[in-house]
């Protein structure tokens, strides 16, 4: 909390949105929302081996690039909404940034926004994988 | 209100089960629905393993001691108690690793001993993998033509006409006694009947019938039938194949090391005979002790006819609800009187596995996936499905919770 | 009195095995010195298996409910946990049912893929019956040429100038890390040498040796190593094969069905790869969890090298008492500094076995038979010894208390 | 005790020179004994599958037969001593009875021996089998 800067205001209204949710429930409404906004969808037909993100529980896909001006796009598919909702949300805070930004990037806002309760251990896992996936190809793009 | 079937205590069943007193994280109550994956344990069962740990354990057979002599005794008590629960005498059991490794013992230890290029076997679209992809590997090694009988899709059942044309001239039939997927009770008396005018041997896939219904293996005349005790209340890493004494003559050695020779020297070995051909290497010791005192369980706290009744009702009162609920679909017949206490399902819109995590999400435990059934699923159209399965600790009210969330869910989400 | 090793916190260490607190029926204190045949279990093993069961337990793998996802992430863990204490990574890892398991997978997924006929095995007369029946019985299968290593049976170790020879165009090379006969620790590296010079693959058997002396797989350059886990403070029921990166690459199925499989249809099944291959059916939940726990407990109490010393200087301090009473015989050289706490012997006239109950009626639990090593025993002209083996928790009074009781034995019945 | 007729005043003497013992290790010293008397040992050529025994920790066989008198006779052999000691006791008890009585045999002077220290469970195990074994050839001999 003593950090807000370490995301922009657009993540931090995500999480406030996610901290004022009642229960579990409302939590996945929201992830279903966002997973409907996700800036950046990977079209199941470009899903591969090489872009699947290893250790989830659904199948998951993330593929990086950069546009024209140099800012960093991670496109997102995943089987299940709530997972494509997290990867949108991921997306919200990465897109755009240089990649060296990405490289560094701290997804500790999905602490903040409560969904421990919903990542449980193999899907935390899951997530962390997919955000690693999403550093590391960063770093490639430098 | 369902009908509650009040014959068996469950009340008195449930308080034996540590687990299902279990608050999972966000705060629910567990409701345990993934039955037909794995059963809970009751306290007896966990403790009879620690106590072995903690008190006599030790490497069973050939030893002058105490502990090993105690050991010992415990596993051969083990096979006797748990050979006689399924029907048939110690001599006729092997004990496995699970239910997947007691066919491929089949596979192994009698088919590649007794079939060959041209040999026939018969399996099921219907069948978990367990009892498929052991004999297309057989049959691409050995040349073995491998016929599947086809699931009639609107009857949910076996294919009998088919199956009766598909075990002509047979060597080896396989069959699942109970679906997985949904819950079909197959008539594996019949498919015997007709194996067995064949001449072919038989193998029942009963990973999901022995949970459900008193096996009895010497009147069934089958020639194999594989068991899993971690579906059945026992603990996991165990599980067993039953043989009849013919095809236990016909098998020969599959997996080799210690305790299942009399002699070895330089030039050859000589193996021992009867199911103690087939147990190498250190026994699963805990693993049988606990699977012992689960088949004492379960003969003190659960008559198997009640059982079926009070699974049956509420499988059969889920399915006739959740069918109401927009947008969700059941597979086959739960109604059935004979089927066994599985309800798979779908919505939609809703993506399998989302509904999954919001089942979840109210402490709903369902499974999720294609159940190691793909063919199935194929014959069914679908590449996966929900799957809710009850056993014996399960009560109405959790049917009726389970109901009530599901409504809420397809409500905000559907 | 002999040298006790006070660098391993013995005592803090014996209070964690309960089984070491048991008195016999006899009224004796258990003496436990058969630890080569299977290891006592430290209470937080026990504890954390019966955890799982009461709170965390379900089907791992494909499920989006909590308990599943919590099972799996156990599993998982204890995977990527074991594997480094063996100094591997986990992808080179696969879980079997015991050390024997381990060895019949290399000769089911390894060689039945890789051999045919006229390809040499070759393997050491010193092995326990898991590193040769497997090796008989393939090459009885496809007439691959089985060459064994004899022992020097003066210096009671392998005879390294025949194996120099008898590795010369072979395929495999199989031999034992530590004899459970003799305690011999082999010079492995020197025949992972000989071998990979020649291209061959190399299969270690260390089920013996894991317990006594920290596995670096990696760096040890051997293509399979297997493991058990009930010799090293783990639960029954679990081991597992670690295989180096190349020789996965040229492994096929050998057990099938479930979790193996990406996708499965009438016609053909497309399998995983890597480790994933080979772990079929429900997996081994509660041994996996405990076994990873041992590896902790293992890691928090036991510095390897001081463990070496501990156990190697009571070991060799009741050799050479041994030799003292009269018509006792000890074979090979547990004095030796690299020996591995396991002294065999006999008597002149009391036969082994009235040894054996002998030595229990004083608490004293040793082996008596040919401990699935025929082939040694034949090289070494018996039948049988009687075998007592140490481990961490025995102490230099267990010992000495252990030589009285034999002396008192063979003076009264000698 | 209420019913020493049970067994011949042979085997009552043994199980009072058992009953004296002061520890396991006399009560050993003691079979080692009667193994050394026993009065028909069947020796190491005739052992066989037949007359094996079967559920013993050690090798045990033993053959049965009448004698020109009608009258039964165990003979036993065991690897162990120890074992070859349970069995010259047993033999001591039904030898020369007539098998009617053999196959009614009540071999619970073992319990009155003080032996049950020395039977773990499958140690009393291999000894009722070879007890059972007994009883069973002397029903095919009535
Ligand atoms: C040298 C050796 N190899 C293999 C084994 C087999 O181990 P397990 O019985 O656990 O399969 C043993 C066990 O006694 C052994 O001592
Ligand atoms: C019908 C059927 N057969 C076989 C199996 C395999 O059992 P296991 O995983 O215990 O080997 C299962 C388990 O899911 C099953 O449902």
């Amino acid at each position: 909390m003593d950090d807000d800067s370490r995301w922009s205001e657009e993540v931090q209204r995500i999480v406030e949105r996610f901290q004022s949710c009642f229960d579990t429930m409302e939590r996945y409404e929201l992830l279903f929302e966002y997973a409907n906004l996700h800036p950046s969808v990977l079209s199941m037909e470009d899903w591969d081996d090489e872009n699947m993100v290893h250790g989830c529980q659904s199948r998951a896909h993330v593929e990086c690039s950069l546009d024209v001006d140099g800012g960093f796009i991670a496109r997102g598919g995943a089987d299940a909404q709530i997972v494509q909702g997290l990867m949108a949300i991921t997306a919200i805070a990465v897109n755009g940034l240089p990649p060296e930004d990405v490289a560094r990037h701290d997804p500790s806002y999905v602490e903040e926004m409560g969904l421990s309760q919903i990542l449980t251990p193999s899907r935390a896992n899951g997530f962390m994988n997919m955000v690693k996936k999403v550093k590391e190809e960063a770093s490639t793009l430098m | 209100m369902g009908v509650v079937d009040m014959a068996l205590d469950v009340e008195s069943i449930r308080s034996q089960f540590p687990i299902l007193q279990r608050t999972l994280p966000n705060g629910k109550k567990l409701v345990y629905f993934d039955n037909a994956a794995t059963s809970q344990k009751p306290l007896a069962v966990i403790d009879a393993m620690s106590d072995f740990y903690k008190n006599y354990h030790a490497n069973a057979h050939r030893a002058n001691h105490t502990l090993a002599d105690e050991s010992t005794a415990a596993l051969e008590g083990a096979r006797d108690r748990i050979s006689k629960f399924f029907g048939t005498s110690e001599s006729q059991m092997i004990y496995t690793g699970s239910a997947t490794e007691a066919m491929n013992l089949v596979a192994y230890g009698w088919a590649r001993y007794n079939l060959s290029e041209g040999d026939v076997v018969v399996t099921t679209e219907m069948e978990h993998h367990a009892n498929i992809v052991p004999w297309q590997e057989l049959s691409k090694e050995r040349g073995i033509e491998l016929r599947y009988v086809p699931v009639d899709t609107e009857k949910f059942t076996l294919d009998y006409d088919a199956m009766e044309i598909a075990v002509e001239g047979a060597s080896l039939v396989c069959v699942g006694h109970v679906s997985n997927v949904l819950g079909v009770r197959n008539d594996i008396e019949r498919v015997i009947r007709m194996a067995r005018s064949q001449g072919a041997r038989i193998a029942i896939d009963s990973a999901q019938g022995a949970p459900h219904e008193k096996i009895k293996f010497d009147d069934l005349g089958a020639d194999f039938l594989s068991v899993a005790a971690h579906k059945m209340a026992g603990p996991t890493g165990i599980g067993c194949l039953l043989v009849s004494e013919e095809a236990l003559s016909e098998m020969g050695p599959f997996l080799t090391g210690g305790s299942i020779v009399k002699r070895v020297s330089l030039e050859d070995t000589l193996f021992q005979e009867g199911y103690a051909m087939f147990e190498t290497g250190t026994p699963r010791m805990a693993e049988a002790i606990g699977w012992r005192v689960a088949v004492d369980w379960l003969e003190e706290n659960v008559d198997f006819e009640e059982a079926h009744r009070h699974v049956q009702s509420i499988a059969s009162w889920m399915a006739s609800r959740m069918r109401e609920i927009p947008g969700i679909t059941v597979f086959g017949f739960p109604e059935r009187e004979e089927a066994i206490g599985v309800v798979s399902f779908l919505h939609d819109t809703i993506q399998a596995q989302d509904l999954g995590y919001l089942l979840d999400a109210g402490g709903f435990a369902v499974r999720t996936g294609h159940h190691c059934a793909q063919p199935l699923m194929e014959a069914m159209g679908v590449g996966s499905t929900n799957r809710a399965s009850v056993w014996i600790y399960n009560t109405m009210e959790e049917a009726e919770a389970f109901v009530s969330h599901l409504e809420a869910i397809v409500s905000r989400f559907g």
